[in-house]
Parts: C-alpha cells; structure tokens; sequence
C-alpha cells in the first residue's frame, strides 16, 4: 500500500489555493449577509470601560496614539469605541502621536466618523492633539516628567502655554489615566517601565490581537485592562452602548475560520489513516 | 546612591559581569569550558549548502524587515544574526554557492552586514564572491521587504533559506513562500511573539534563546563560547531567585516590596 | 450618488493594489511583480522624506536657532558610513556603527534587567499570592511551574536527564502551549485584517465604486 | 591609517556609549541624564543620515536584474520602483505641506495603505496552510501545540464562544495562565543570553564589532 496514491495521501497534500478560495468565499458571505451572531463580553473589556466611566468629571486623560495605517482593520472598532466613550463624558483629553500614521488616523476619524464637536467639545478647551513625535522608550520617559521637554507646540504649531487646557498639565502627576495604544508587542514593557513602575500611573492599553498573551501578565497587576484586537473593540461597543464597525467585523470571522478547521481535520485524518493502515 | 528600584538589576548586572569575566578569563587562557549541548540547526546549515549547490539553487539570508536596529533594546539579536550570517558567507564560499542577502530595513547596519560578508569571504580566500547585486534591499517597511523576498523566491529559486535574528509579522510569508517553492528552512528569533511561525515553518529551529546559543557556537571562537556558560549562571541565579522568593512569600515576606528596592 | 473624481480614482488605484498582493496567492506573476516593485520605491521615498525632515528638525534647526554646535557631530559621522561603498576607507564606516551599538546595548542591558528578568521574576512570585481565591492561587502556581520548568529547558551545559530532563520536558510542553496561543492571536488578528479588506473591496470599491450604491 | 584608529577606537568608542547610557539608570545625575538624553538624538541623526544607502544598494541589484532579464516584465521590473520614487518624491515636493499634504496623503493612503493592508492578511492563508502540517497530534507537545492553539482561537470567535459559552473561560485561562508560564521563562532565558552578548559586546570581544574590516 505504501507509495500508492492513497486516499490518506491524497488527504495530507492538497493544494493550499483550494483552501485559500474557500477561506475567500466564506468571509465573503457574511460581508454580503451578516449573520448577526450575539456576542459575549467578557470582563477584561468590562475592566477597561470601568476605567474611563470611574473617571470623576473633569480628570484628564492623555491618550499615546502610536496606531499604523495597516492595522487600521483591526483596531478601528476599539479606537472608534473609545473616542465616543471619552467624548461623552466630562472628561479632558490630550492626544499625543507617537508613530506617524497617528495623526493621519486622527485627522481621518475626528474629519468624518466621530467629530468631537458633535459631542460639545472645544478643540483647545476639551481635548488637545499634539503632533508626531518618534518618542520610543526615552521619548515616553521624558514625556511622564515634563510634556513640554517633548512638545512646544501643539499639531499645528500652537505653543502649548497659549492653550487654555494646557495651563495646569506638565507632567504625569496632572493625568489620571493613559490610554496606551502600541502595535509591537514588545511595547507594553514602554508603559510598564516609563510610567507604571516609577510613577503608578493608572493606565490601559490598546493592542493588536496577537499582542493580547503578551500583555496579559501585566493585567490586573499593572495595566487596569487593555483590548487585545477586534473582538474586544466590538465588545466595548456593546459594553459602552456606542454601535460601531466591530460588530460587522467580528460577525464576518465566524466563517472564515472553517477554512482552517477543514484543514485541521483533513491533515490529522491523513496522518492516522496513513498510521492506522500501516501506510 | 543607587536609585531606588534598581537594586536587583545591579546585584544581576554585576553577577552577569562577574560570569562573563570569569570565563571569558577561562577562554582567553585555553581552558577548558562546559560542553555545549548540538543545536540541530547549527548542522543544517551546512547540509543546507550542500543541497542548494545540487539543486542549483542559490542559499538566501535574511535577518528581518526590521532586523538592523543597532541602537535600540533588540541590539543584541542584531549581533547574533551577524554571526549566523558569518557562518553562512562562510560556508557559501567554501563550497561555492550562490548567496543572497537580503539587507535589513535599517541602512545604518548595510556597512556593518557588507563589512562581515567581506571578511567572511576573505578570510576563506574567495573575495571575488562577494557581489553588491546580490546583497537586496527592499526598503524599511515589513509590506515591501517580505513581498520583496517572498518574490525573490518565487524568480530566483531557493535552496537553504536562513531567517534569524529580529523577526516581525514579516517572516510568516517568506518562510512559507520559500516552503512552496522548495527551499529548506532554518531560522528562528528571540522574539517570543513570532517564535511560533519558526516552531512550525521551518525544517530546523532555533528556538528563543537557542539563536544566542547557535550565533556562539558558530563563531569558532572560545569567547563567544564562553557566553553561553555565562548565561547559564544567570539562569541558576534565576532558578534560585524564584524558589527562595516563593518559599518567602509563603511564610508572609513581600517579595514585591522587596524586588522594588 | 456618484463619488468625486479622486474618491473614485483612489478606489480603483486602492483596489488595483490589494489584488496584486493577493495574487502571489496563486502565483508569482506580472501584476503582482509590478506592484511589490513599485511599493519598494514607494518605500524608499517616505523612507528619505521622512529621514531628511528629521535631520532638518533634531539636527539643522537646533544648529542654526539654538547653537547646539554639537549636532553637527552625529551629521558628519553619518556621512562616514557612505565610506563603506570604497574599497579602500570602508574602515570609516564603524565609527557610525560604533555610536549606534553603544547607545543600543547600554539601553538594552537596562531595558531588559528590569524588563525581561526582574520584572518576570517578581510577578512570578507574586501572581501566586496576588489573591487569596483559591483558583487564583492555583493558576498563580502553574504560572510559576510553568516559568521554572520553560527556563530549564534552555539549559545548554547539561544534558537533559534525570530532574533536569524532567523539568525541560514539562517546560517544552508549556511553550508548545504558549506558541499554540501566540499562533492563535496572530491567526485570528490576520483573519480580522482579511475581513476587513474584504468589506472594502465589497462595500467601498464594489458597491460604491463600480456601482454607484 | 594606524591599526588603533581602524580597529581599536571603534570599541572604545562603542564601550564609552554603552556606559554613558548604562551609568545614569542607577546613578541618576543631570549631567548624566543630558549625556544620555544627546547620544539618543545622535543616534537618530545618524541613522537618517545614512538613509541614501538603501537606495544605492537598492539600485545595484535592479541595475543587475535588467541586465539578467531585458523583456518587457525586466524593464516593468526595473522602472516599478524609480518610478515610485519620482512620484511621491515629486509630490511632497511639488504641493505645500510637504508629506503632509493632501495630494501625498492621497497617494499614501491609496496605494501605501491598501498594500499594507493587504499585506498584512495575507500571513492568515500561511498560517493556515502550515497548521494544516503542524497541527497534527503526533506527539504530546504537537498535542499541545494544537490544543493551545485551537482552545484560543475559538474563544476569539463568536459563532463558536455563542454555541459553545465554556470556550470563554477556557480561552481566557489558556492565554492567561499556561501561556505565560511558558512565554516568561522563554522571556527570562532570551533576557540573559542579550545580556551577555552586551557585556562581551561593551568589554570589545563581539567577533561582529572587531572583525569588520
């Protein structure tokens, strides 16, 4: 039997690019239909809502914006959810770029998905945007101690003393909490080490899902929470009551993972029906 | 004094240098040092050569769209790549193979991978080998240097395919692409994030740390050797470190507390 | 309701784009040639706009309106490395390359005491106690097995036999469980990108673009 | 030029910068800080300094490649990149604003943007296909691998956290719990051995850092 073309054998090589379309078709299906398949919230996100909605009425919130244009499909459910979460709240928030495609997605999402004046809010008074700036590690450190070391002026070319909101606010000491945004995994150790560690500073995180087991041993501990991807964006949407693209999204991924199942069943099936027959 | 909150790092800090020194000292004076167990992807290299010049295909090497940072926390694994690519120039001049590096991202480390290709090519007598169209760079975004070399495979063949060193999303593609058209694969990095697509594309790992370990064992060189018995002492330290602490914090002494010294 | 003219262009010059990274896909080819090729120089390009915006902003600036004169140090010594494409002074080309490792392994040693080992070690031993719950507790101990079992399995200087070997095989089949995970996170992560450029190509270029939706 | 000047003062050079920022994290000084603070700067000065480089090295393989293949694909595979460059190049330079403008913002979101986008699902097939030859339970670590692997995904998925609610806890802990066991021992080993490589890289006996001629 061995060396034949078994059925086995057949099983264990198949040409990926079948595979590949049928993935294709299936996360086209609920794109054209949705599914409209509940999903479950889990506390992590609960966690990460918590720490804006606890936040008392006129506490700062800096916001380390170092999003990328290519990761845009994955995090723009939880960057959406979390601006209108902020904005409907009394809350101040300073906007600082730190990759940059921060203030192209800024600039993308306040022009036309949520404008902050819709809200009532004042550029200048409410929320301020300061540019790009490649802080990296000593950047951030910097930054915790005094923002003016790293900024003088705001995106654009606004000297920080001539902003109202920018009076009282140098340092870590005058933020109540950061909301951290990174796509190298790598970076939480950032906050960890710039901000929690030396100066306790109340803090979540923004990632990409594959970051999610790599920042998990600094949560509860360290970071408040952090949202890990698309799924937990979609969840904060449910969890804060402001619809937005994750739904959509995390609807199209339940049949585009049965591509991967076909091949999981079919290459364990070729390799015990080889075993069991001796092939 | 020294800063609060660093007190372990300097009591690690010295004993790594105590260690290093130590048997540096053992190296540099011919003596014997701890064997260190084969690392099976160390061999296939070699293999790797042999099967790329039977093929007629040429061996490529690359060490990540990001792969050149020398002046950023992840130094180090820039340095262990540099060895392994050392190896390999080596190798590819000895028995006469086509080489393709692909050049990280970063060009403030095109000088130092061109100077250690040179070298490795002179010092096996072979400096006609060295070709700057061989040596491709693809700018520095993982987008255009993986399609750039997922590409290369597709058009030039590939025969051993060596990806080590600091690897992002950028190295999924490439090692499949070099799977499809029929290359051997042998790599891995220490990021502990992308270790996974090494663990099931290639044909030989290096695992996390197992890439420090192969740049030493590579070099020929008893100092670099004696880097791993270094490390060792760190790991013992560690291991000591972690059933004391437990054993502490048990009997109700705050080992957070105390590790924030 | 018909896009504007550049709406319109930038989808069908999106559009173009995506289909030809997709289509290595099936195989290597023209299309696909054409758009890896084009985006290496588009690349490039950002690549030195953005370089010399920021030499003109971290170097010439601070020279000409705050006579920080030492800046003009790092510019020179940059230059050196263009050293290298001669035969006879590429020796030159270290200093740039020096400064660079320097900096870089004295922020990594620092980086990853504290980072790397200390940090881990700390909340290995603390992830135990952090809460009395008695799941808590137990998970907090697996984390710690799991810690000290994956670390063994990386000694080099011993064969792995008796205690050790014991330990390194329980410690492989922990990180067997972490990469699976890693695997996971990432699969799901590309599954989302996957999805979301196909609701572009359906939604936006599709319906928008061809038909007018 | 003298043998110290080549080979020595390089690592003098490298030891005096790996101090220079090692000293100040455990004895902070404001001189120190300063120092350490300038180098940083230096380093991001040189390294856009250097960025013609690429476009150099880039130019030799391409100049090679058209020798190698004079059809109509090796001129398209030739042109593609320079072709790029001149059109971003010419646009940032063309309209005020720089890369900030919305001319370039248009070409970057449309073409850069849509190729990275694309790019980065396309890992999912990859990752598919390699499970297809990984995930395969022949051994107890394959077993492992899988299970990991498996057991997060579908927590990720709502379709499968809707049928089957256990999946959400067993995802979870899977992630939290054996996942980081297993990844902060692989975490602590990685952190030594950079360590060492440091050390030995700043005492002037990495093999890379001496030998470059």
């Amino acid at each position: 039997m061995s060396g034949d073309n078994t059925i086995w054998d057949k099983m264990g090589s198949i040409d990926y690019r079948y595979v590949y379309a049928i993935t294709i078709v299936l996360i086209l299906i609920p794109v054209i239909r949705p599914l409209g398949i509940p999903m479950k919230t889990t506390k992590i996100t609960v966690d990460y809502f918590n720490a804006i909605d606890n936040l008392p009425a006129g506490s700062i919130v800096a916001v380390s914006m170092g999003g990328g244009m290519g990761t845009l499909d994955e995090l723009e459910s939880a960057f959406l959810a979390t601006w209108r979460v902020l904005f409907q709240r009394d809350l101040k928030v300073v906007f600082y770029s730190t990759t940059a495609d921060g203030p192209i997605i800024l600039d993308y999402h306040f022009k036309e998905k949520v404008k902050p004046e819709n809200y009532g809010k004042e550029y200048g008074v409410d929320y301020v945007r300061l540019g790009y700036n490649p802080l990296g590690e000593p950047g951030e450190a910097s930054f915790a101690l005094s923002i003016r070391s790293v900024y003088s002026t705001d995106y654009q070319g606004t000297p920080l003393d001539d902003i109202p909101l920018m009076q009282n606010i140098d340092s870590h000491e005058d933020i109540d909490l950061l909301i951290y945004i990174y796509t190298a995994c790598t970076s939480v150790e950032i906050v960890v080490r710039q901000w929690i560690v030396p100066y306790n500073q109340p803090s979540v995180g923004i990632t990409l899902g594959c970051c999610g087991p790599m920042a998990s041993p600094y949560y509860p501990g360290q970071l408040l929470s952090f949202l890990s991807g698309s799924g937990p964006g979609a969840e904060l949407e449910i969890v804060g009551n402001v619809p937005g693209p994750g739904a959509l999204i995390n609807d199209a991924k339940n049949l585009g993972i049965i591509g991967l199942l076909i091949f999981l069943v079919l290459g364990n099936a070729s390799y015990w029906g080889k075993r069991l027959t001796g092939g | 004094m020294i800063r609060t909150g660093t007190y372990w790092d300097f009591i690690l800090l010295v004993l790594m240098i105590a260690a290093v020194y130590y048997y540096m000292d053992k190296a540099l004076k011919g003596k014997e040092l701890p064997r260190i167990r084969t690392i099976p992807a160390v061999e296939a290299i070699y293999e790797g050569v042999g099967r790329s010049i039977e093929l007629d295909k040429p061996v490529h090497f690359a060490m990540g769209a990001s792969g050149g940072q020398l002046h950023t926390s992840l130094v180090s694994m820039t340095l262990a790549a540099l060895m392994i690519l050392r190896h390999t120039v080596k190798l590819c001049a000895r028995l006469g193979s086509r080489l393709i590096i692909h050049i990280p991202g970063q060009t403030e480390a095109i000088p130092l991978v061109e100077g250690i290709a040179r070298d490795a090519y002179l010092e096996e007598g072979k400096p006609e080998m060295l070709r700057r169209d061989d040596m491709r760079y693809h700018g520095y975004a993982s987008t255009s240097f993986t399609q750039a070399v997922a590409g290369t495979y597709a058009r030039e063949g590939v025969g051993l395919n060596v990806m080590v060193g600091i690897w992002y999303t950028d190295c999924v593609m490439p090692l499949e692409a070099s799977k499809i058209y029929g290359g051997l694969n042998v790599g891995g990095t220490a990021r502990w994030i992308m270790a996974y697509a090494f663990a099931m594309m290639t044909d030989y790992l290096l695992l996390g740390e197992e890439l420090y370990a192969a740049g030493a064992a590579v070099s020929d060189n008893p100092v670099m050797v004696s880097g791993i018995a270094s490390e060792e002492i760190g790991k013992y330290f560690v291991l000591l470190l972690l059933i004391v602490g437990l054993v502490l914090m048990a009997v109700g002494v705050n080992m957070g507390s105390i590790f924030a010294m | 309701m018909a896009l504007p003219f550049w709406d319109l262009l930038g989808l069908w010059v999106a559009a173009f784009f995506s289909f030809s990274v997709l289509s290595f896909l099936w195989k290597d080819n023209l299309y696909y040639k054409f758009g890896q090729q084009f985006v290496v120089g588009v690349v490039v390009a950002h690549n030195i706009l953005t370089s010399m915006q920021a030499v003109y902003n971290n170097g010439v600036v601070p020279i000409m309106t705050k006579g920080q004169i030492t800046l003009i140090v790092p510019i020179l010594v940059g230059i050196l490395a263009y050293t290298r494409l001669s035969r006879d002074i590429s020796w030159a080309s270290k200093y740039p390359v020096a400064i660079m490792i320097g900096v870089g392994t004295g922020s990594m040693v620092v980086g990853t005491l504290r980072g790397q080992i200390i940090g881990q070690v700390s909340m290995a031993i603390t992830d135990v106690f952090k809460s009395s719950a008695p799941m808590d507790m137990l998970n907090g101990l697996i984390i710690f097995v799991g810690t000290v079992a994956s670390l063994t399995f990386f000694v080099f200087t011993r064969e792995h036999r008796g205690a050790l070997g014991g330990s390194a095989k329980l410690g492989r089949i922990f990180l067997m469980i972490s990469l699976g995970a890693n695997w996971a996170a990432e699969t799901v992560w590309y599954l989302t990108q996957m999805t979301g450029r196909v609701m572009f190509l359906y939604n936006e270029w599709l319906l928008k673009g061809i038909l007018g939706g | 030029m003298s043998e110290f000047v080549r080979r020595e003062l390089p690592l003098v050079l490298i030891f005096i910068c790996g101090i220079a920022v090692l000293v100040p994290f455990f004895f902070p000084h404001p001189f120190l800080n300063a120092v350490k603070a300038e180098l940083g700067n230096w380093a991001v000065i040189i390294r856009n300094v250097t960025i013609f480089l690429g476009l150099i090295y880039m130019s030799f393989s391409q100049w090679r490649s058209l020798q190698r293949d004079k059809s109509m694909g090796g001129y398209i595979y030739f042109v593609a990149p320079y072709l790029a460059l001149v059109l971003f190049v010419g646009t940032a330079l063309a309209f005020p604003g720089y890369i900030n403008s919305a001319q370039y913002q248009w070409l970057y979101q449309n073409v850069y943007r849509a190729q990275v986008s694309m790019y980065v699902s396309l890992p999912l097939f990859y990752c598919y296909s390699a499970a297809y030859r990984a995930f395969t339970v022949r051994s107890i670590e394959a077993f492992a691998l899988m299970l990991g692997g498996m057991l997060y995904t579908l927590r990720q998925i709502p379709l499968f956290t809707y049928l089957f609610p256990v999946l959400l806890p067993i995802g979870e802990w899977i992630m939290l719990v054996p996942n980081v066991g297993g990844g902060r021992g692989a975490t602590i080993a990685v952190g030594l051995a950079a360590i060492v490589v440091g050390l030995r890289t700043l005492a002037g006996r990495e093999v890379t850092t001496i030998e470059v001629r």
